[in-house]
């Protein structure tokens, strides 16, 4: 039978919750033994859609950020959504560089992290209703 | 999260200790500034010995300081990066479009920027 | 005006995510920039209550474990709750060495260590429906 | 989370590098048991140098090995605790009701016990 494990997280759209996210995540997935690289991938990954939803999903106003990391064997499932603005274009949104706040400095490099350091990214999104970003990553460590 | 800096010749030298991520870099960008329109330097290094997590909150911290270097004719240089914030420099084509160049010590990073 | 945030997280009563709900209290109270005698504290507190939920609320059967966090100013609220078999005599279960699983090495030391790493320890419990551990720390490094 | 032993005279003595929990602790005890049953020594001796953390979880394991040295006539100790640690030993009363001795090096462990 295949080993299962679940959570899920609920938080205010606060800059200082980036960090706890992203380690909240490391610790779940820890779990499975990764390597050293495997958990940076995924820190780093969940960084940049927290901070997507904290940035551009709520504009910095308050909000709910949604989580949830499912388990199964190897293969690890990370969902972070937003009630926010949604995204009226996500090709657009998900090209390198492309960013719609440049006088924040944002680089319009997140999408594109996310991609690299894991293996598939699924992007939903309703303007006005909000943004969900399914990302998933098999690890070699088992 | 801490920023200290010092001066060689014409670097303002930029050590970081902890953490870039978007919570971080207003402050990081907000210091460094302060400090290159303090000192009358051209080009910025950084120390990433004591950075462990980097996301791309922190290209646009880099991305920013070019803009802010290239004023005064100045460069950016790194050295100490780990290799996987160094994939996070790689992915945004921040060496090769030359925008900061990475070195693997404060010396070689002052005698060739 | 005071500095507010919080957060919930749920997850399944399985031993291996004692280690996740301690570390994830402790990034999210890492913002306040706590002493390390304090996490420390803090984590041992919540390992103690989730463990409690997982072998004893839900006796290693299947069931969901729901943490919440939130901090008022220098105030830390941590909240563990199971939907588990419930504790018959609160007040006898919080005796120094009372345990109701002796065979399993358990040492009936999870309350007072609670009691003595944070100010106050609060316990609800009805038989049959499960039991809400509130848990209240006031940080001196703010 | 890693168990090591060796022998020195009548004592065993048991490394743990990682996390006493609930989760962790099933595996501890099984692992000093085996060894334990397997040597032909009278008492433990834990060295807790890479221990960071513990919960009551860990007083069981204790409690759990004070019972086998006593039907050998041997004793527990431990050296090398954190302070945080060393407060739930006390809290337990595991001092105080000579469950188990603390000591601050292998040397006087061994010596003393
Ligand atoms: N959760 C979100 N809600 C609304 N818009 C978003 C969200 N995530 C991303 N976007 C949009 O997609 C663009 C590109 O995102 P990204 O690649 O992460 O770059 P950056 O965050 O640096 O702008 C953002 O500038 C924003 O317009
Ligand atoms: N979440 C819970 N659900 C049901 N019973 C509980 C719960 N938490 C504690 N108890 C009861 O309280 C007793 C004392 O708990 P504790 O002081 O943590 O010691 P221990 O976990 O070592 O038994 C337990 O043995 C158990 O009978």
């Amino acid at each position: 039978m295949e080993y299962q494990n679940s959570m899920k997280i609920s938080f205010m759209s606060k800059s200082q919750n980036e960090a706890f996210a992203r380690v909240a995540v490391a610790a779940f997935v820890s779990q499975l033994d990764p390597t050293v690289e495997e958990i940076s991938e995924i820190k780093t990954a969940v960084s940049e859609a927290v901070t997507n939803a904290v940035i551009h999903g709520y504009e910095d106003m308050e909000g709910e950020i949604f989580l949830s990391c499912t388990i199964k064997d190897n293969l690890v499932e990370i969902t972070i959504s937003d009630k926010g603005k949604g995204i009226e274009d996500v090709s657009r949104a998900r090209e390198p560089l492309y960013t719609s706040k440049p006088e924040l400095e944002r680089s319009g490099m997140g999408f594109t992290v996310m991609e690299a350091f894991m293996d598939e990214v699924e992007v939903e999104s309703v303007k006005g209703t909000g943004t969900t970003v399914i990302m998933r990553k098999r690890l070699t460590s088992i | 999260m801490n920023v200290s800096y010092f001066v060689k010749r014409e670097n303002l030298i930029v050590r970081i200790i902890g953490e870039i991520d978007h919570h971080s870099s207003e402050m990081i960008r907000e210091k460094i500034e302060r400090e290159y329109v303090r000192q009358n330097v051209k080009n910025i290094i950084f120390d990433f010995s004591d950075i462990n997590f980097m996301d791309s909150s922190g290209i646009g911290v880099i991305m920013g300081r070019y803009k802010s270097v290239r004023e005064r004719g100045g460069k950016l240089g790194v050295y100490s990066v780990n290799p996987q914030i160094d994939r996070v420099f790689q992915l945004s084509g921040l060496y090769k479009n030359k925008i900061i160049n990475p070195y693997s010590s404060l010396e070689e990073a002052i005698s060739n920027i």
